[in-house]
């Protein structure tokens, strides 16, 4: 798209864009950066300082990371097709259907919203010991598998499309949950692939809840292998910590590059005029 | 069996300020089985609505939509088996051209082999071969109108929705398509319920035509009735391309006087006998009973305003007096200077009367027997 | 909330009867799409929340009562997190979502190197909270975080950052600002995708700058979206207190104190399961009430499609 | 109180080997989780009937939480680790049992502890846990800043006075940003309950749960000169990270620190310089608080499972252990007889550093616990924020802390 | 001065599968200041494309474009001063038809009260006065396309492109539209690109019409030439409606012989001279040259295949040969039976002749002067 702007202010818009993005990266450069060092040079910002892999050597050696890996990565998967699925059904309810008592059920899904799960720990860690899931990946995740954020964000996305096109889904003969599959979810793909990210990165990287309702390796996430690393009784040591935050989020990292594509793309309203 | 019917439909759409807008005022519709039925009226007189109506995708104030008989209010769009072309297309944007065509039969588990067979057949009738593998964003206006028309076309409904299902294609293809759709419409014995806003569309592919005006059914009837037989001057007005000329006209004694300074016309006899009170009617007179002549008794007389050369045919606008001008249709490439003074000749018998308050067509009028009609080589 | 009354009110009267049973047709559909969700909700929601109010009512010694609400009106810690909050939610919200809403349009454009930028802006996201917390607190270590270094480099004076009341609570902001500008542009970012280019084509045509279009077109249209994240980032100027474990456990002397952090405290620190209780009653009125307000405004206002 | 009754039954009985679950907090860096489960399997052998399972639960306050979440679903732990400073909060909730219930006999206790650790379990005249994972606060300083600014290395200020002198004198030679930096976050009141100690406060460590000494004039003495470091500039304004004060004396940005012993090991690890542990200096005497935390045994209601805990713990506290763990740790071994076992004498030649704990110990009192610790604890916090930022002065702050205490604690008052 | 100029203008779209798909093969096309240029070509030829890239939405691939005689390829579109009817409306969905049709004036900074003017009489050209408050949402099809036709309608631009602006209107408002559009234009001095399918619009309101193929120019003439004078047969095909017919002619001693049974027509002088080959062409009648014969000697017969009564015409399909058809455009309303053996007779003069592989016109067939054009009263 051509627009209004000049040469000039564009190069100055994107001199502005970088940055900030070099601002907002600063926190994981330094992480990097810190990660690759000895102790007394991290904190120093001394650039000249040697590279040292030791720190990863010691996180990963400090705890099972490799279990770890695998049941965040069950845990963050099961959340987030529980979510999707939830999320959906109820967002195409909220969004397309005018039903008895539809905001007052609303209001009830906003509540989570503003409720933390992290204090209602303990009647929550009592269901669970009912349930006899206490240490176990589901138990890390139920709580979570109907999620306000997600069911308002469809909400609103599903709210502005086009009604042309369930119309004419309709006409052919598809039923609501048809529409649903079919119209809605393949066009809401770029904010359910945002909220795909944004999940993702949020349950990898909880910590209290699964710390609480876990005991065992077998169920524990990679954030309880981290928490060794933060803020103890004896200060931080920034270069452990950060080798430890690398080697939590390098998959998310290379998971928003893989996906990142996949919310820019555009071709919203072209079938219609 | 797939008779659809609209009985006393009233649709009113809530309106920002306005409270209630009221867009069908108890409208009836029927579209026998087999039957190609045109809706014809001007823009935003509920078209569009009364078709989403019958889909269902609207649901009616008050009064029933029947298919086969049977009230269908409460059924659901989707139980319908109704095809649609919308006026917008509502193309899906995230499926190419082939995904589009095939999406209701997807839908109705249709195998692929045979899906796929009925979307290259669709997609060749209407010239898409070449372009299923497109995004609609890739697609031209009249590639996407031709898309969302091969939608309606693999399905296998027997009644078939189409709204302007041709409005942005050229003369080639659109007559083309006109041939293609009727011939599918009678070998498939669908029921079509059409919208348009071309003449000739209407004219050649309706078994029956209704004419709506301000969310009311103006008039139904055959194409060739309605233009021969227009009920009110509002219908005649309408049909036709350019429409029928309605001129102001007075009774007195030496005849019928219209605007100008032309010789006016001779009585109808059936007119006198109507006994109009202040001897004052609309005269209806098509574009094409008009001829230039050089008879100085010539009924109609005034200056060219304008000449427009159609190719085939040049459209003469001629101002009889201030605010009065006919439209006269003359054959081939006439050329006439603009401001020339011009008597124009009348077909007697295509000549049409009306109420000049109502509109209503003067009754004794159809006394007259098919007078628009002819046989031979006129030429 | 409020609407609800007119939502009963509608369902009874003023409706022909085919709609009626086209609604009554919906209503069951719906709730039935909406039953999974629900369980979930009920179970790990809407019980604990309920239990954990009706165990504000129980005081030491097993009466009912509401001492813990007593309690609350005369706890100046309340107040004080109530109104550190009030600060906090202003100076963070409208911020990280301007922040937001320029960064999600500029990784929109056709800025060179894009998916870098793009990365950039979305790294606090991924970041886990607390390791985010440790680093800022490095950043803000008076004297040898880089902030002090910049502002040594430059000849300002440092300062202590965290241990200063009056800086402790900007400070935080501006990290939160880091934190939540990111991961809100992901959402504007999606709702610019449901955008006709079009619009934008007409506009530039009628010769809009793109500010213009934006204030008129863009931010309008977007209008589902910043509802969606102003809800959000409200209940998030709220809801978000992992830093505060790391960064100042709500010091220096309750200066940056958020009331979930208090509830937090009262609850798990404090073990005090009934006072705590009272005040996620509390928090949830404030938010409700917020939610209502902010609902009430801007949905009517919202243009779906 | 819930607590059974006798606890007769010797060494788990029952059929079959008995299972438990021990939480344990980590809050000294560094990778522990294996040397805990060492120490587990060595007592599970030793024990031979009891099979546990040692779960880590993060930060001390992390540990608290599961285990009250954990308990009030029935599913708690056997025993935990968990902060001396909790007794009055796991008694009041009932969440303990006194270990007299599970033993007649707890005389070897008193051969086996310090006093000063075992004092931190008593309370109601009853002992309600064993010392494990023991600190103190102690004075860390920089021998190569020392040197640098003509002091003598081997001479750390053993006064306030001198501490003052010196840290002025660190800063004036331009060796380091900050003399001193004593941390008031997270644990302020644990250095201000040290300084409270050293200028003759008496019963900081609480009397029945109940906490006396802050409107002491000695307590307001010990406030009115930590704001003074802090406003001549010796140490940084404001208040001072806990988490990060270890980091700015390893990059010797300060000269000095006063930190827990827990640090011990990072420090030796991490410091690229030569550095003295000290006793903490005196004002008109020496003394530290001892902090840290204990083995508790919970109240489970299974006999059986609770007098196997309660053994199991024993196990664990045995000197052989204690020696091991103080020395993987950094802890302070919490006994004379882990100090005499070989290795740990060979260690204390090796790192005379790690015996200073020890041996303040003997000027230690125990470290502030009371009902209703944890608010307590934050509201001494706050008062010491609340001076150290300016926002009032140490006089009347905390004559209106010790009254806002006394209202907290006022429901507990016999 | 405003004129507007495509020069060797190349695009390339990126195609899926494909690699790359281009859609302009190096046009040219120039529109004169205060000119009204209509776009004719079939669905997918690149029009609305070529109108997209004189706005500057897209870039040409390579090729000039002009305005006053500046290249502009690289000013962006918000500075060429250009307004634009788009094909799909591109109406603002959140905005109110007043306030679609006033954005560009408020971005113009134009004062309230002015604006407010201008578009209330906009709106009143296009005939949406009562609509001022609504939303596009809830417009007809045709209410919408005059939106977006009123905002471009207010805005000072002086170079107007219009993609199938009418394309959605009926009959009669397309009629006064077209009427309106062109006084607006002459009088306000626009220069006019303008793309549409409806063959009287291209005859009545262009001073030029460029015809294009396939991304190319095919010709490009005022409409009485382009109708008079194809280029080629292609063009010819194109042009009229319903259009020229074609019919295979083969040279032979007794005179030129076409499909069917019928007399065949007399060797055309110029043709006779162009020496082909192998005696074979292609012969264009168009509709409205033929006419309805008893006699024996017509040089067409052949078998009523559809006959359909437009009112003011009939349009009377015949075959003439498996898979060659006439249609015949006959004057008034005409009933023949379906499958009724006709003879038609062929005004000579309007006869044109292409070459039977290029399509090409031939050479000696532009000796007639001006065939189709005559004066007067020809009915
Ligand atoms: N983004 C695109 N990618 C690929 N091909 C495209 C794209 N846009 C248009 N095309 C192709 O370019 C050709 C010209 O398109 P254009 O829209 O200019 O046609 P048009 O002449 O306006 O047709 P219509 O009368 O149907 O609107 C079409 O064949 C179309 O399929
Ligand atoms: N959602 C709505 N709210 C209010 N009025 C509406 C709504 N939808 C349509 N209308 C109005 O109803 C009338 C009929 O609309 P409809 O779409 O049926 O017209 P139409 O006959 O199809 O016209 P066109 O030929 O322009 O497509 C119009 O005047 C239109 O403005
Ligand atoms: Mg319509
Ligand atoms: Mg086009």
């Amino acid at each position: 798209m051509t627009t209004a702007t000049s040469p000039f202010a564009r190069g100055l818009e994107t001199v502005g864009a970088w940055l900030l993005g070099l601002l907002w990266l600063f926190p994981l450069v330094y992480a990097l950066w810190a990660s690759v060092h000895h102790r007394d040079a991290a904190t120093r910002l001394d650039l000249t300082a040697p590279l040292t892999f030791d720190n990863f050597v010691t996180v990963w050696n400090g705890a099972p990371f490799d279990r770890y890996y695998l049941n965040t990565i069950l845990l963050v998967c099961g959340i987030l097709a529980g979510q999707l699925v939830l999320g959906t059904l109820a967002a195409y309810a909220f969004a397309r259907f005018d039903f008895a008592g539809k905001n007052i059920a609303f209001a009830l899904v906003l509540v989570q919203l503003m409720i933390t799960p992290d204090i209602l720990i303990s009647e929550n860690y009592s269901t669970m010991a009912r349930l006899e899931l206490v240490d176990t990946i589901p138990a890390i995740g139920l709580p979570y598998i109907a999620s306000a954020f997600g069911i308002f964000l469809l909400r609103q996305t599903f709210k502005s499309m086009p009604i042309e096109l369930d119309e004419a889904a309709e006409i052919e003969g598809c039923s609501r949950l048809g529409r649903l599959w079919r119209v809605y979810v393949p066009l809401a793909k770029p904010t359910l692939v945002a909220y795909g990210l944004v999940s993702v990165s949020t349950h990898w990287n909880n910590f209290l809840w699964p710390l609480v309702i876990t005991n065992s390796v077998e169920a524990r996430p990679l954030t309880v292998g981290l928490s060794i690393y933060n803020g103890t009784e004896s200060g931080i040591d920034w270069t452990l910590m950060s080798a430890a935050t690398v080697i939590v989020v390098a998959p998310l990292l290379v998971a928003f590059l893989l996906f990142q594509r996949q919310f820019v793309q555009s071709f919203m309203r072209a079938g219609i005029r | 069996m797939s008779d659809v019917e609209l009985r006393a439909v009233v649709k009113t759409f809530p309106d920002p300020g306005a409270g209630e807008t009221t867009v069908l005022h108890g409208i009836d519709i029927r579209a026998g089985s087999g039957q190609f039925v045109v809706l014809l009226g001007p823009s935003g007189c509920g078209k569009s609505t009364s078709l989403r109506i019958v889909a269902g995708l609207e649901s009616a104030t008050s009064g029933d939509v029947l298919i086969e008989g049977v009230r269908v209010n409460e059924v659901p769009a989707a139980k319908r088996h109704i095809a649609m072309v919308f006026q917008n297309y509502a193309l899906y944007p995230h499926l190419t051209v082939l995904e589009n065509i095939v999406f209701g039969l997807r839908v109705r588990k249709v195998p692929k082999a045979e899906r796929e067979a009925k979307a290259r057949d669709a997609a060749e009738r209407v010239g898409l071969e070449a372009y299923l593998k497109r995004r609609p964003s890739q697609l031209s206006g009249g590639q996407r109108q031709r898309t969302a028309l091969a939608r309606a076309l693999v399905s296998d409904a027997k009644v078939v929705l189409m709204d302007e299902p041709l409005s942005n294609l050229d003369a080639r293809l659109r007559h083309q398509m006109r041939v293609e759709l009727r011939e599918l419409q009678r070998s498939l014995g669908l029921t079509v319920l059409y919208v348009t806003h071309d003449q000739v569309e209407a004219m050649t592919m309706a078994d029956h035509v209704v004419v709506m005006r301000d969310g009311n059914v103006a008039q139904a009837a055959s194409p060739v009735d309605l233009y021969t037989d227009p009920a009110d001057a509002g219908v005649a007005a309408f049909i036709g391309s350019p429409p029928m000329n309605l001129l102001p006209g007075r009774l007195d004694e030496a005849g019928l006087r219209l605007a100008g300074d032309g010789a006016g016309l001779p009585i109808p006899t059936a007119v006198a006998t109507h006994g109009l009170a202040d001897g004052r009617l609309t005269v209806g007179v098509r574009p094409e009973s008009l001829a230039l002549t050089d008879d100085a008794a010539a009924p109609l007389a005034g200056t060219v305003r304008l000449s427009e050369i159609l190719g085939a045919e040049t459209l003469l606008t001629v101002d009889l007096a201030p605010g009065e001008q006919v439209v006269a249709r003359l054959p081939g490439i006439v050329r006439v200077a603009d401001g020339a003074h011009v008597r124009l000749a009348v077909a007697h018998d295509d000549v049409r009367y009306f109420d000049h308050t109502s509109g209503r067509r003067l009754a004794g009028a159809d006394d007259d027997p098919a007078p628009l009609e002819r046989t031979g080589n006129a030429r | 909330m409020a609407q609800v009354i007119d939502v009963v009110a509608e369902a009874t009267h003023g409706v022909p009867r085919r709609e009626r049973t086209a609604r009554a047709r919906d209503t069951a559909f719906a709730w039935a799409l909406l039953a999974p969700a629900f369980l979930v909700l009920v179970a790990f929601t809407h019980y604990p929340v309920i239990s954990s109010v009706l165990a504000s009512t129980e005081e030491r010694g097993g009466d009912r009562g509401f001492a813990n609400y007593e309690r609350m009106i005369n706890d100046p810690v309340f107040w004080k997190v109530v109104v550190n909050n009030i600060w906090f939610a202003l100076g963070t919200v409208p911020t990280s979502m301007a922040l937001a809403i320029l960064m999600a349009v500029w990784v929109n454009g056709k800025l060179k190197g894009r998916g870098f930028v793009r990365l950039a802006y979305f790294t606090p996201t991924i970041l886990p909270m607390v390791a985010v917390a440790s680093i800022w607190l490095f950043f803000y270590s008076p004297g040898i975080g880089p902030i002090d270094q910049l502002l040594t480099w430059v000849g300002l004076p440092t300062r202590n950052w965290l241990g200063d009341p009056s800086t402790a609570m900007p400070a935080l902001m501006v990290m939160m600002i880091w934190k939540l500008a990111g991961f809100f542009m992901i959402f504007y970012l999606a709702g610019l995708q449901s955008l006709s280019p079009e619009l934008e084509e007409a506009s530039t045509l009628e010769g809009a700058s793109r500010w213009y279009h934006f204030r008129r077109v863009t931010f309008p249209l977007l209008a589902p979206t910043t509802l969606f994240v102003f809800v959000v980032a409200v209940t998030d100027a709220f809801k978000i207190i992992d830093h505060l474990f790391i960064m100042t456990s709500g010091g220096p002397n309750n200066a940056t104190n958020l009331l979930l952090y208090y509830i937090y405290d009262t609850a798990f620190t404090f073990f005090d399961p009934g006072y705590a209780g009272a005040l996620t009653l509390a928090l949830v009125v404030i938010l409700g009430v917020v939610a209502v307000v902010q609902f009430g405004v801007l949905e009517r206002r919202v243009h779906y499609r | 109180l819930s607590a059974c009754s006798g606890g007769g039954e010797d060494g788990g009985g029952g059929d079959g080997p008995v299972d438990l679950t021990m939480y344990y907090p980590i809050a000294v860096g560094g990778p522990l989780q294996e040397v805990v489960d060492d120490l587990v399997a060595q007592c599970e052998t030793e024990l031979g009937d009891v099979s546990v399972e040692a779960v880590y639960a993060g930060s001390y306050a992390d540990t608290m939480t599961k285990a009250q979440t954990a308990s009030r679903s029935g599913d708690g732990p056997d025993l935990a680790v968990l902060l001396t400073t909790d007794l009055y909060t796991l008694t009041d909730n009932d969440l303990i049992l006194p270990l007299d219930e599970l033993d007649d006999d707890l005389s070897w206790t008193e051969e086996q502890f310090f006093p000063g650790f075992l004092a931190g379990g008593q309370a109601e005249g009853q002992l309600w846990s064993l010392p494990f994972q023991r600190s103190t606060i102690v004075q860390y300083y920089n021998k190569e800043l020392f040197e640098q600014a003509g002091l003598d290395p081997e001479a750390p200020p053993t006064t306030w006075e001198e501490l003052a002198t010196t840290a002025a004198a660190l800063q004036e030679a331009g060796v380091a940003e900050y003399g001193i930096e004593i941390p008031s976050t997270q644990f302020g009141n644990w250095m201000l309950q040290a300084m409270a100690i050293q200028s003759g406060v008496e019963d900081t460590a609480g009397v029945d749960g109940m906490v006396e000494y802050l409107g002491d004039d000695g307590t307001i003495e010990a406030m009115d000169w930590w704001l003074d470091l802090t406003e001549s500039g010796v140490m940084p304004s404001g208040t001072t990270e806990w988490a990060s004060t270890p980091e700015d004396f390893l990059q010797g940005r300060t000269a000095m620190m006063w930190h827990t012993t827990g640090n011990l090991t990072n420090v030796r690890t991490n410091a690229s310089f030569e550095f003295g542990v000290s006793m903490l200096p005196a004002n008109t005497e020496p003394g530290s608080p001892t902090g840290g935390g204990n083995l508790y045994v919970f109240d489970t209601g299974d006999d059986a499972r609770q007098q196997a805990a309660y053994e199991f713990s024993r196990c664990l506290t045995e000197p052989e252990r204690a020696a091991q763990w103080s020395m993987d740790s950094g802890y302070v071994a919490t006994g004379p007889a882990a100090w005499e076992t070989d290795t740990m004498a060979t260690y204390a030649e090796e790192f005379p550093q790690a015996t200073v704990a020890r041996d303040q110990l003997e000027v230690a009192q125990g470290e502030t616990t009371s009902h209703e610790n944890q608010r307590v604890a934050q509201a001494i916090n706050d008062a010491i924020a609340a001076v150290l930022t300016g926002s009032g002065d140490a006089d009347s702050v905390f004559t209106g802390l010790q009254e806002e205490i006394d209202q907290i604690l006022a429901p507990y008052a016999q």
